[in-house]
């Protein structure tokens, strides 16, 4: 099987309202990326797009209006799309394109523009739910997300005051972030008296909606090896869907990412996870659900993840830390774009290119995760430099 | 090349709500009717027709013995055709539950006003198999008092004003 | 391309105007439940999954969420391809070359009758800026197209009805087709006109329906099948999306991801080397352009050919035999799924009356509908 | 050679065991998909819905460049030195080599020949009209761009391929930045 590296990333700046529409979003952020390896459009030969509800941008068949600003023109062009879970499917779909042999470069493109949704992008969630047997009752998306973090609170023990910390983190990491739209320097007090939404969900828990795109650069060996002298091998891959009938599932234990997080190690050669992972983006729309991950991704045993936190070990300093770019609470949740500025910040972290991001020692192996759907998809991949 | 603010901060124009609004910023409006008739099929259509007769009912899998609420035609698990249906009871215990200050278009509640906060919680039905939740409104109880694996029995609308529908069982209430 | 990949199960439920009797729950069950029969494997052994399904043809607006149930695929690498069919065949023959399993099942499904607002949907495909503000039909888009196409190529409207009668007629001995039914071209000529040239009867009505297929690696296809299809070549392409920047005449779409599959396949003349075809024809002069498009006919040559019956099902290039979009049934995002099934079936010789003799290779060519331009190209030879 | 789950790592709890074991299933013979069917047609029902969104698209970046100027009556399009094509209505990329345009806009005049045309008589919702319009693709002279408009003052069996049409602008203060400022083409004497 051939080795695939990412040799390329560009990214946007993340608002909550953007001018461009979807096309020019998409546009700067493969420009960027192309720029970044001094490749052009002909140097490519096909384009993967990944991106999340047609719902937000107001646009059918998102994935055709978004060809040309994503360098698709007269190309091998495919959408590919698991609700929040895109924006990490997207290098694993732009990576058997490669490693199947069939193209030698690929580019990689994911973009969300959520403000066109009026009067809320959270309208859009509405019609997530079984439009039978759940959509009566108006359910939104915080719901089930509270549901899931009450029944992970419940069962460990684990308190706010905790979980809070997760937000302080990452909203403190991405103070560093060129794109991020919610770097803050906030206390766990703070998030606890932040106005409450759906307890125990309150504001600050909770990720921003955003605009913004992000684009990779994939590069079978021999050219990867050519166009950089620091390609990032894509060593492992993995995703699963779970039932759609969210409420027969016990939501305190994501068996999902467990099942994604093993395809993708065992894939990788990796026997101890959290040993050989240095580095790791997990999934973070809401606080509760970066431990939520964390657990999942076996990283840590389960129910040990808010002590991870607690000991520091999740901080960029920390030897396992978790979410260095600041995540989707800190640099925004365009729902697609934010998977891959995670893959990206791996592949930025393992060149030692994160500027005041960079975690301390060379980390040789990273990991980025995303999630989606009702509490139903994984997606991992890991990577080495 | 490490990615700089210089380098992004041109890739996108910040722009307010306001200023679309006030129509500083060009824009073009859209409101677009997607309207469905989805075919229930016999195990959703018969899951409905029973809620009308104030009933609820599920299917057994033969494989793994799970009783399965909503009633579907084949186990999502074995992936055989399901075989019995059996009916269960209108109570349950709360798996897990919310109390939510804001609606579906993130529009919220007037708390402070005396209105009360939403409190959809999973309600695991007995008769069903362990595990086995339905999504549905708590009511009739102090939104701060509920808790995990409380009793909890259904609360029917009248029969002439059942539909068919999941909102013929208007909420659930302690028992 | 060292290891080969072949098709060894297909299930269909068939396509009917109608199924108010299933949801599409058990619709995609049936259909996953006869190809894991077909192909003898259960859903334990399969390394992946591909669903096919657009966000507002579901009425969710996360489809993926209710794709693993239906296919066995609980826990399992399962993902969806917002496009064609092909796209998603095209994502599983990738998938089993990269070794994330040997078998691979690909779905797609279509229930057009649930929408009620059809022409909306595709409405709202269109560019919000600069065409929705006309509020004009998503018809008026093939209307142009096929006036253009006729300006350039010389084609004429009894060439395109020729194309109408022939695939309705054909559809009568095809059990899954929805929409058969036996005219002649005055019939469609003299029907109501929508968009000038294009009438009533030049556009495909809609078809309910599911289709699952079965994909397996060399030695696996070979060990399961004791007739594997093979696939020889795959394409698929992009054009420009805009209406203001795309050819109005041509199929490009068609013509790149041709030739892509046709470099994959080491076929140098289509017309000698290719059998028979099933080429997409959601409206009646789309067949004839996509036949000129994939280089099967030159530039003006389609129209004249299907007048003298060269198309027909005795004719020298059978097009269409199981009935295409027109007598079928247009099924949005399954379109791909149905060309590839009747390949699949007229390359096993399970077609009955509409079975072509001695034939080893098939084309399958869809097209994503209005207004898009993107087009799938896959080969397959038993 | 099917995949089996490598020995090292410990085997998943709860759900990895799935009870689909060979044996169980698809041995009982002709296999139904479903066990059970609906047996009167009145027993059929069904669930209506509705997907209730409302959107403000932004026209972006080139959007407003060209909408302000179609205020003013003049139409702007972009040109790609290294592909030599002018793409209207004006757009801050060429599509084809990814070039920026954003210092390239220029007016490309309100004259166009008709590419392609149609008379519809179908509305966006699908509902026949009584008056069919007269729909266009206009490629603007000088240019590879093309916009799609109604034609106007002309009937439709006048029209052809290759006719000389202009813009027919909204008055003034009637225009309010968007395509329809532009009421129609018609065609030059």
């Amino acid at each position: 099987m051939r080795r695939v590296a990412i040799v390329g990333a560009g990214i946007t700046k993340f608002y909550r309202n953007a001018m461009e529409t979807p096309k020019e979003l998409a546009y700067e952020a493969t420009k960027m990326a192309l720029d970044s390896c001094e490749m052009k459009l002909s140097d490519i030969e096909c384009v993967v797009h990944g991106t999340a509800p047609d719902a937000f941008d107001g646009i059918h068949m998102k994935g055709e209006y978004l060809s040309d600003g994503s360098g698709a023109y007269r190309k091998p062009y495919m959408r590919h799309y698991v609700g929040g879970g895109t924006g990490v499917l997207s290098p694993i779909h732009g990576w058997f394109h490669v490693a199947s042999g069939m193209f030698d470069t690929c580019l990689v493109v994911a973009e969300e523009k959520m403000s066109s949704a009026y009067p809320h992008p959270a309208g859009a969630f509405l019609t997530i739910f079984d439009h039978t047997t759940e959509q009566p009752l108006y359910p939104t998306l915080i719901w089930i997300f509270a549901i899931e973090m009450n029944r992970f609170m419940t069962t460990w023990g684990y308190k706010k005051e905790d979980i809070a910390l997760v937000a302080v983190k990452n909203k403190r990491n991405a103070l560093d972030h060129p794109s991020a739209q919610l770097g803050a320097e906030i206390t766990v007090k703070d998030v606890l008296d932040s106005e409450i939404m759906a307890w125990p969900v309150n504001r600050l828990d909770i990720s921003p909606t955003s605009d913004g795109a992000a684009a990779i650069v994939l590069a079978a060996e021999h050219v990867a090896r050519r166009v950089t002298e620091k390609p990032i091998w894509i060593d492992g891959v993995g995703w699963a869907l779970d039932t759609a009938y969210w409420c027969t599932r016990d939501l305190y234990y994501p068996d999902y990412v467990e099942v994604a997080s093993r395809q993708a190690y065992k894939m990788a050669g990796i026997k101890e996870p959290s040993k050989e992972i240095h580095i790791a983006e997990p999934y973070d729309p809401f606080t509760y659900k970066e431990l939520h991950h964390i657990e999942g991704l076996q990283l840590c045993k389960r129910g040990g993840s808010v002590q991870m936190l607690l000991d520091g070990v999740t901080q960029r300093t920390g030897n396992l830390p978790c979410c260095p770019s600041g995540g989707a609470l800190g640099v925004g949740n365009p729902i697609a774009a934010t998977g891959l500025m995670k893959v990206m910040e791996i592949f930025l972290q393992l060149r030692g290119e994160a500027g005041n991001r960079q975690v301390p020692g060379r980390p040789t192996c990273g990991l980025a995760q995303a999630w989606g759907d009702l509490m139903q998809v994984g997606t991992v991949v890991v990577m080495r430099s | 090349m490490e990615i700089t603010e210089k380098m992004v901060a041109k890739t996108a124009t910040k722009l307010s709500a306001e200023e679309i609004q006030k129509g500083e910023i060009l824009s073009v409006k859209w409101t677009p009717k997607l309207r469905y008739a989805w075919d229930n099929g016999p195990a959703i259509g018969r899951y409905l027709a029973e809620l009308k007769n104030g009933k609820i009912i599920a299917k057994k899998c033969d494989k793994c013995h799970r009783i399965m609420i909503p009633p579907r035609m084949f186990c999502e698990l074995c992936w055989v055709p399901t075989g019995e249906w059996i009916y269960v009871k209108d109570t349950g215990i709360v798996n897990t539950w919310v109390v939510s200050y804001v609606d579906w278009k993130a529009g919220r509640l007037d708390i402070k006003g005396g209105v009360r906060p939403f409190t959809p919680a999973v309600i695991e039905i007995d008769g069903a198999s362990k595990g086995m939740g339905i999504l549905h409104h708590l009511n009739e109880v102090d939104p701060w008092k509920i808790y995990r694996g409380m009793k909890v029995k259904a609360v029917w609308k009248s029969p002439e004003e059942r539909a068919g529908a999941i909102t013929d069982i208007k909420y659930f209430k302690p028992l | 391309m060292a290891k080969r990949v072949a098709i060894i199960g297909i299930g269909t439920t068939g396509f009917r105007a109608t199924t108010p009797d299933v949801s599409y729950r058990e619709l995609t069950y049936e259909a996953a439940m006869k190809a894991y029969l077909d192909a003898g494997i259960e859903p334990k052994d399969v390394g992946s999954f591909v669903s096919t399904a657009e966000d507002f043809f579901e009425g969710y607006s996360i489809a993926d969420e209710y794709s693993p149930d239906q296919l066995g695929a609980v826990l399992k690498p399962i993902y969806t391809v917002p496009g064609d069919f092909i796209h998603s065949l095209a994502s599983a023959y990738m998938m089993i070359l990269s070794g994330i399993g040997p078998i691979s099942v690909v779905q797609g499904l279509s229930k057009a009758s649930n929408m009620l607002t059809l022409s909306e949907m595709v409405t709202f495909a269109m560019d919000p800026i600069y065409n929705r503000p006309l509020k004009e039909s998503p018809h008026s888009v093939a209307g142009m197209e096929m006036a253009r196409f006729l300006y350039e190529t010389g084609t004429t409207r009894e060439q395109c009805a020729k194309v109408v009668v022939k695939n309705k007629k054909n559809a009568l001995n095809n059990p899954y087709a929805g929409h058969s039914v036996l005219i002649d071209t005055d019939y469609v000529l003299n029907s109501q006109v929508v968009s000038y040239p294009l009438t009533q009867m030049d556009i495909s009505p809609h078809s309910d329906g599911a289709v699952v297929v079965v994909l397996a690696e060399d030695e696996t296809a070979k060990a399961l099948s004791d007739k594997p299809i093979w696939i020889r070549g795959i394409g698929w392409c992009s054009d420009t999306p805009g209406l203001e920047t795309r050819n109005w005449g041509q199929a490009i779409y068609a013509q790149i991801a041709a030739e892509m599959a046709y470099k994959m396949a080491g076929i140098h003349y289509p017309r000698k080397e290719i059998d028979f075809a099933e080429i997409n024809d959601e409206f009646s002069y789309k067949e004839l352009q996509h036949l000129e498009a994939m280089r099967i006919c030159k530039k003006g040559e389609a129209g004249p050919l299907t007048e003298i019956g060269g198309t027909e099902i005795t004719g020298e290039f059978p097009v269409n035999t199981s009935g295409g979009c027109i007598g079928v049934g247009n099924l949005y995002e399954l379109n791909g799924g149905h060309k590839v099934l009747e390949v699949v079936r007229q390359l096993r010789g399970e077609t009955g009356k509409n079975q072509l003799k001695n034939v080893t290779t098939g084309l399958a060519q869809s097209w994503r509908g209005i207004p898009t331009t993107a087009g799938t190209v896959v080969i397959l030879s038993n | 050679m099917i995949v089996t789950p490598s020995p090292t790592l410990p085997p998943l709890r709860g759900r990895e065991s799935l009870p689909a074991g060979r044996q169980g299933w698809g041995d009982g013979g002709e296999t139904m998909a479903l066990i059970e069917r609906f047996q009167k047609t009145t027993d059929i029902t069904y669930w209506e819905g509705q997907i209730p969104m409302s959107y403000i698209y932004t026209v972006g970046r080139a959007g407003e460049k060209f909408f302000r100027e179609l205020i003013n009556g003049k139409v702007l399009g972009t040109k790609c030195d290294a592909c030599n094509t002018i793409y209207v209505p004006a757009k801050i990329f060429c599509e084809k080599c990814f070039a920026r345009l954003e210092d390239h806009y220029l007016d490309v005049g309100t004259k166009g020949t008709v590419h392609t045309f149609t008379e519809c008589y179908e509305t966006y919702e699908g509902i026949r009209k009584e008056k069919p319009s007269i729909v266009s693709v206009i490629q603007i002279d000088g240019t590879q761009g093309y916009l799609v408009h109604w034609l106007g003052e002309v009937d439709f069996e006048k029209v052809y391929i290759g006719m000389p049409v202009e813009a027919v602008f909204k008055p003034k203060k009637d225009r309010e930045g968007n395509i329809l400022d532009i009421k129609y083409f018609k065609p030059t004497k």
